[in-house]
């Protein structure tokens, strides 16, 4: 399941709708994103741009390939748009599974191609001046990996 | 043809989406993005550098020489930085 | 932070209680294990039994071991002992830390460790009689990657 | 000297603890081990196979060779199983 959306989520409450009332769930893995101000104030906010459209379209053909490649009980990407203040969250992503190894691999794969090709941009609000953030080009590495 | 366009590519054309009719001898989005660059100022500065241009075609991930032909919607943005 | 406890525990309430307040924790990655009946309704049941007061010790090494591998501004293990119906949460592991990277491997390694090293046994009630669980092959293997 | 026992080498043994006062002879878990044996058919059922049995010194993992002159506490235990 994916939604792109304004406001927060839970990730109990997440977790428990995608688990309940199953027995063949062993292994939940959550990843959750937060808005960071490593400099003391220096961001007062955030806003989350995306792409109607292809954004939900290229978060369902993530989940299918992780899904694909790993025997997922069950799955959830949630991405905030918007604007956000530092300690919110921003993004959600949920892999059930039998076992511990698939639960924790689909997590991490779902947020390395999640972070290089869904398509958001953020842009945040720097000591008073706007200011778009680069890519990361850890981000592009990691995505390497799973090729 | 739509063209989009998102985040800083946004911001230095200036324009948001627009409906443009490409003429017939464009075969690619590398063609694509000359014909914008011939049409004014705030294009040639949003495509400069085209390292750090991503599109995508009719909601796909494309490249310079991803076919335009037959597309309904052309994207253009930054690198993405979701998550 | 470490408990060890018979009662549930809920994801979303710990995750908000180890990142309030700051805004220098960018990723937080949570595993959560539940207990499994695959062969519908063959486990009744299953009982945790522990090892007081090492149990403590050794999660606690673990923790202090994770932290030294990797910059974490936070983290938990919760484990629950006693008895547990199907589909119930047996243990929690939350990792913290600015960069996503660290977060998934530190939860990751946390419990790799607690599966080889922290002294619980399971015992599950199937079809009617008690069974202590083997310990798996794959999880000996799985602590070794981090040697 | 405190002896625990856990899960099934509890049950096996048919004792979950007790206090015992150690032959000054013996030096390691092995040698904790081999007395026990001796004292009654219930260690011997619970240790006949060491290849899965796991042990504590005072509360920290050790294995067969582990000393045990000043220990208070040893437990035995089979490979865990929680998480």
């Amino acid at each position: 399941m994916i939604r792109v959306e304004t406001q927060d989520f839970d990730i109990g409450a997440e977790v428990k709708a995608l688990t309940a009332g199953r027995t063949d769930i062993g292994a939940v893995v959550t990843f959750s994103g937060l808005v960071r101000d490593m400099n003391d104030g220096a961001v007062a906010s955030m806003e989350l741009e995306h792409y109607p459209g292809m954004t939900e379209k290229e978060l369902a053909r993530i989940e299918a390939e992780a899904h694909r490649r790993w025997p997922l009980q069950a799955s959830l990407i949630v991405h905030r748009v918007g604007k956000l203040l530092p300690g919110d969250n921003i993004v959600l992503v949920i892999a059930a599974s039998a076992h511990r190894e698939a639960a924790f691999e689909a997590a991490s794969f779902l947020m390395d191609y999640l972070k290089t090709r869904a398509p958001f941009w953020k842009k945040e609000d720097r000591n008073g001046a706007a200011q778009w953030v680069d890519a990361r080009e850890s981000d592009g590495k990691a995505m390497k990996k799973w090729e | 043809m739509r063209l989009l366009y998102f985040a800083w590519v946004k911001q230095k054309a200036g324009i948001a989406e627009e409906d443009v009719a490409l003429p017939a001898t464009i075969r690619d989005v590398a063609g694509v993005i000359d014909w914008l660059k011939s049409r004014g100022e705030n294009y040639a500065l949003a495509f400069a550098d085209l390292a750090v241009i991503r599109c995508a075609v009719d909601q796909e991930h494309g490249d310079l020489a991803t076919p335009v032909a037959g597309a309904s919607e052309i994207a253009f943005f930054p690198p993405v930085t979701g998550g």
